[in-house]
């Protein structure tokens, strides 16, 4: 019994973590973030260079074969330093793919998006704005699909989208197939712009157990979300504290009104004791299917909510310093409330949370 | 207690809308620049006596005693009507009640008439960067160098000051005396060369504020209000006015009624939010804390109607924190009826708000996070009420 | 345009504020109090003195005729002094007989009513737990009422009661009348004592206009009860200013830390702007009907739960102390649960509040 | 992360529920009192290894090695079998760990073995009505006075007062050294002439805790635990017992589950809560914080497993005042459904407890106000959070 990381696990956060240190410090991410540019390809790259492209792709298709769990213990540290780039969504693409697809399907797909010559996103947003409402999605027809799929992330830089249907399963469509339009959203979140696709008579591909995969896909991008936001809300936290250590009023520094401290603490309290809880949900997507679905919905539903509150008081105590785009603070603020926003809000995750659970 | 308004004030609303028929203007004026046509209808204001009241004619007011329900009906009905009254800009709204009550009689004549004909145009220069809740920090500096005042430093979070014709600001002019007792209140050309201006970009992205940088600026020495060294006091007196605009009545309402707008036309779960028993009854709770707000206010304005500002000094000490959590309440729960909408700027935009062009909500929600750090942080605020409101002792200060 | 208190008012404010300070006082307070004795006879009698039993009255039959604005101003003393006793339901059960009562039923009972020779109760709730619904209600069937209404104020004590009937009316029952059971109740507040009313073909008189009166009674009684919840809660934070200038911790006061100086901010400022919400409620019911409703419930939901959220935080700045039942604190704490529940918690009057509010 | 316990784990735990139908007790014994039942059951556990795992044999435990998951175990089946195990009480949950890393040789073989056995029991006297969050500026005296202790003062909050033999406590003995210096840990006799036990009413109306009233009351010199002096150290070690049990684990889940029941019988505005969407997204976010004191608690038992609890100390620290606002959240929504009902104290009583005697549900509401208070304030929690956890600075400190 071990509710903790293992040594690879470990690992496999601490090289991630080193990564973005040295790849994409404040500086650089703050020239991405105003350059609007989040698709940087040399990090994707040198993320390529450490196989995470491939977390969750088999062994026999080129990848690492790890599951839900190691791609949350990434979104952590994503999170953590606001990487811009899309490999949240490419990982959930590729379970998708794992998940759902035919032996042929997984061999001629997965290998190139493991090594990372291909990106691939998820569309499983239809115009009905609810995660479990298929009425709105596109229609797959013979293989000819047709609607719109909204909130796609890095929809202008994807090679390969996986897309959830109206009759429930998932569809494989390339970025060059005739009938698609991407059309480029203002999105919130710089650091993983969005976009909408217009498919009209689309060709595409249906996964062959897609409508399993769906579920899978769908928890394992709570748990990720949820992540995500966790290790964006103690960036917050380490920042904010690191502030308030340093910027003086009334001839010291405001760490030391108690007031202050005490926020601190709450913000510190509100966000670590959560860790558990997208732990939890990402094994139980692993291992604990029964559970996977309700937890994976109150994780995302609590931590969202807790890294926007959190976030609220960063800004808050920042001063009119956390009220400028200048201001690092705005960047998690933002992937905060994307993070918390995407694929459903708190009060959406808490209904389902409420039927999955039996009450 | 008697909420009706009287005969006579009856009589001054229905005169008052009777002239604001006349706003839109008509007929040739209406092809007239935007600008020209509201300095052309706030003039006709101040010869009705609606606008500026208080200020002597002498100066470009209408002269007419304080009444502040006639105050709040002018605001209630310039409001519906959309027209031009009185100016909320800076200039207008704090310089002018300043000089009036401390400026030299030179100063009054100088800069009052043009102000309020909007022919010169103000910025005011209190934050700087290491000066915001502990304003009396500052360290922007003055120096007097023969008929000028020499100055250096840097403000931040003004308005318009890309605009601006003048700044009133507040330097660091006796670097020896203690902090409050160093400062002086200037008036300052902006159109110089060591006057540079830079837009500050907000974390919505919007740039409604500058920063402002003085290498060698120069004033004339008479521009200055009250004596060397009294700007903390002269600046107070403005803040004091900026306190005593309790005002409009409206603006958290208007804002809640744009929630529920919002609420008529927005989804949650697939169904229409309002069927929705949780977000019906989040909606009752933040009206709840509206009205409180909307009481609060009407029983201000009563006991200035009354004088007896004295017997409101604890809820109005308290106006600032709650409004500003009842703003933050407002718009986040409109944040949260965007549903995914939320992860785009600028995607939802039905007909939710009184006016033409709807900002949209999700900017509406991240400025809402401003009003609980600007004209003093939230925690100054309990600071205050805590110390002066409740008697409660001042915190242990550390060695200075 | 007057929103404050005439001199009339803020005078009758003072009358009885000096009559609570000087006829019960905490320590008279804590006797009744740990006695359980409610209604003490001679506060009632000096209470009748001042003329506070007729306060709703018309003048025709003995009272000062006026309305739910001076009743709630009157209940705002209550709660701040937590005096025992019937006032508050009395003064209601008046303003029924005043509204509903033909005129020879205002003329048999006001009057004893007035002078506080009599005391009268309200006993609206039936056994269906909403304040709206009439299902649950005794019925009156020609001149006899069965059935059972709970909490009831005062029930072992009052003369009189008016009760809200299944139809939709008022009826009033004398205490002696025949089938008429009184089982006393545990109540959480023990300055406002409840029981059990049994009507088994109980002789009960209908009120003329009893349906228009309920409303108007139903109303009057939320912003009584707001307005008291607004003078406990005024007390609690009174109270807890004062104990935190005294009580010293690590050699201060705790009044000097600044997250007790700053809660105490936060809990006088949730209740003292909350203030106009009772009082223009309570001028609706007497000036501006069309508004009664929406802003009564407004009013108790919303001081409802602030006044129960100070005490929770009075409790915990008094420390061990504040969980004690010597500590006054419970006395006004349970004060403010009773306001808050008794005739609807605050969820049921938002839920009118928004119907009322057209949302 | 493997929640397996694996097979070694399972054997045991298969061996223990087999252990465990033996309770209740059958045949004649099913007819001893109670209290005799009990113990004749812990006996067996001592026996067994199941009880008093890591207290040796000869002071009348079971002298197991330490194993974190066997106690969860075993804090699982025996929860759930509602069988004796280890005693919760003070002695031998506080004093007895105490004893057996500080007391001397005699003092263990003198007083753990008849605590264990429940022939001893105890009371904790530690706070005192003027020292609650500062505990350390405690003024009951201890004076030696020849062969004896001799004591004066009150403490207060001191459960079982009314029956325990003994009290481990804490008497400034030095008063002249500074605060923490002049403490002694003493243990003293109840039943004397010089101790009255009075007691104290919570504001629920029970009385689960007492004051007791020290006047020149006595004890032997030998029954002090450590030097003169130390007894601040020696109660920090006895309080880190207490944090190092990690506390059932199912304590706020069992307590949400309760709500839950509560919750499938209650009605909202006429229509059965569960209905009600408002309620039921209440009840999911409250999901939301007891599922996350559930993991921290998983969490920190597998560090204390693996030996790093250094790993786990922010969430150590943390969890305390976590848990006290998540069970107040609980009980706030409980008290809510009860509607009409939380007028009165014990009207409502469906068969929402798992155990047969529910305790209302209004003092329930009314008992979890009371963690916030007890056991180190949750402000002072705060303190203890931000400065050893976060590394911010201490609050300046006025002149002593």
């Amino acid at each position: 019994m071990h509710f903790g990381l293992s040594e690879e696990q470990a690992l496999l956060q601490e090289t991630l973590r080193g990564f973005i240190e040295a790849e994409c410090p404040p500086t650089r991410l703050r020239e991405i973030f105003d350059e609007g540019a989040a698709h940087d390809s040399a990090l994707w790259k040198g993320l390529a260079e450490i196989g995470l492209p491939g977390l969750c792709v088999p062994e026999s298709e080129g990848g690492a074969g790890l599951g839900a769990l190691e791609l949350a213990l990434c979104c952590e540290e994503l999170g953590a330093g606001a990487l811009p780039g899309p490999l949240l969504f490419h990982g959930l693409a590729t379970l998708a793919l794992r998940e759902g697809g035919a032996a042929a399907q997984r061999e001629r797909w997965l290998p190139a998006l493991a090594s990372g010559e291909r990106v691939a996103s998820i569309a499983l947003e239809g115009v009905g704005g609810s995660i479990d409402d298929a009425a709105g999605r596109p229609a797959l027809d013979a293989a000819a699909l047709t609607g719109v799929a909204r909130h796609v992330p890095f929809a202008e830089v994807a090679d390969l989208f996986v897309v959830a249907l109206m009759d429930g399963g998932l569809a494989v469509v390339e970025r060059d197939a005739q009938g698609l339009v991407v059309e480029a959203e203002s999105g919130i979140d710089r650091t993983r712009p969005l976009g909408t696709l217009h498919f009209d008579a689309t060709p595409a591909e249906r996964l062959e157990t897609g409508a399993e995969a769906f579920d899978v896909v769908r928890d394992a991008a709570l748990c990720a979300l949820a992540a995500d936001a966790f290790g964006a809300a103690w960036a917050l936290v380490r920042m904010t504290v690191e502030y308030a250590k340093t910027r003086q009023q009334f001839g010291r520094p405001i760490a030391e009104f108690q007031s202050v401290k005490h926020q601190l603490a709450d913000m510190a309290t509100a966000i670590e004791l959560s860790r558990g809880l997208y732990w939890y949900a990402a094994y139980a997507c692993d291992h604990i299917k029964a559970e996977a679905s309700q937890q994976a919905a109150l994780a995302k539903a609590h931590i969202g909510d807790q890294a926007v509150e959190i976030a609220r008081q960063a800004v808050e105590l920042h001063g009119g310093l956390g009220f400028t785009w200048e201001c690092d603070v705005q960047i998690w603020f933002k992937r905060a409330l994307f993070d918390r926003a995407f694929l459903g809000t708190p009060d959406e995750h808490r209904d389902r949370a409420a039927a999955l659970g039996g009450y | 207690m008697d909420l009706r308004y009287g005969p006579e004030y009856e009589v001054f609303r229905r005169e008052l809308r009777e002239f604001l028929t006349g706003w839109p203007l008509s007929g040739d004026e209406a092809a007239l620049p935007q600008a020209e046509q509201e300095r052309i209808f706030r003039g006709r204001g101040i010869d009705a006596g609606y606008v500026y009241r208080e200020t002597p004619e002498a100066y470009g007011g209408s002269g007419q005693p304080s009444d502040p329900l006639r105050d709040r009906i002018l605001q209630e009905e310039y409001g519906r009507a959309g027209a031009p009254g009185n100016s909320l800009f800076q200039g207008p709204a704090m310089l002018v009640p300043t000089l009036l009550e401390l400026g030299s009689e030179e100063q009054k004549q100088r800069f009052i008439p043009p102000t309020l004909r909007g022919e010169m145009s103000w910025c005011q220069g209190y934050s700087e960067p290491g000066s915001g809740s502990d304003l009396a920090s500052l360290q922007a500096s003055a120096r007097l160098e023969g008929d000028d005042w020499v100055l250096n430093g840097q403000k931040v979070w003004t308005s318009n000051a890309d605009s601006a014709d003048w700044m009133f600001g507040l330097f660091r002019s006796e670097p020896e005396a203690s902090k409050h007792a160093g400062i002086s209140y200037l008036l300052i050309p902006m159109k110089q060369e060591g006057i540079r201006v830079r837009p500050l970009r907000q974390l919505s992205g919007a740039a409604e504020f500058f920063e402002v940088f003085f290498d060698d600026a120069r004033t004339p020495a008479e521009n200055i209000v009250g004596q060397r060294g009294e700007g903390w006091q002269v600046s107070r007196s403005t803040l004091k006015h900026e306190r005593n605009l309790i005002g409009n009545p409206r603006m958290i309402s208007d804002q809640f009624d744009r929630l529920l707008a919002l609420a008529r036309e927005a989804q949650v779960g697939g169904r229409p939010a309002l069927s929705d028993a949780g977000v019906r009854r989040r909606l009752a709770e933040i009206e709840g804390f509206v009205r409180a707000c909307e009481t609060s206010n009407l029983r201000m304005l009563s006991a200035s109607i009354r004088g007896e500002e004295m017997q409101v000094m604890l809820p109005m000490m308290m106006t600032k924190l709650y409004s500003t959590d009842v703003t933050q309440m407002i718009w986040k729960l409109a944040y949260d009826l965007l549903g995914t909408a939320g992860l785009t700027d600028c995607e939802w935009a039905p007909n939710y708000a009184r006016d033409s062009t709807p900002p949209a909500v999700v900017q509406n929600y991240l400025f809402s996070l401003g009003p609980a750090i600007a004209g003093g942080a939230s925690n100054i605020q309990r600071n205050i009420i805590g110390e002066r409101g409740l008697g409660l002792p001042r915190d242990p200060r550390p060695p200075s």
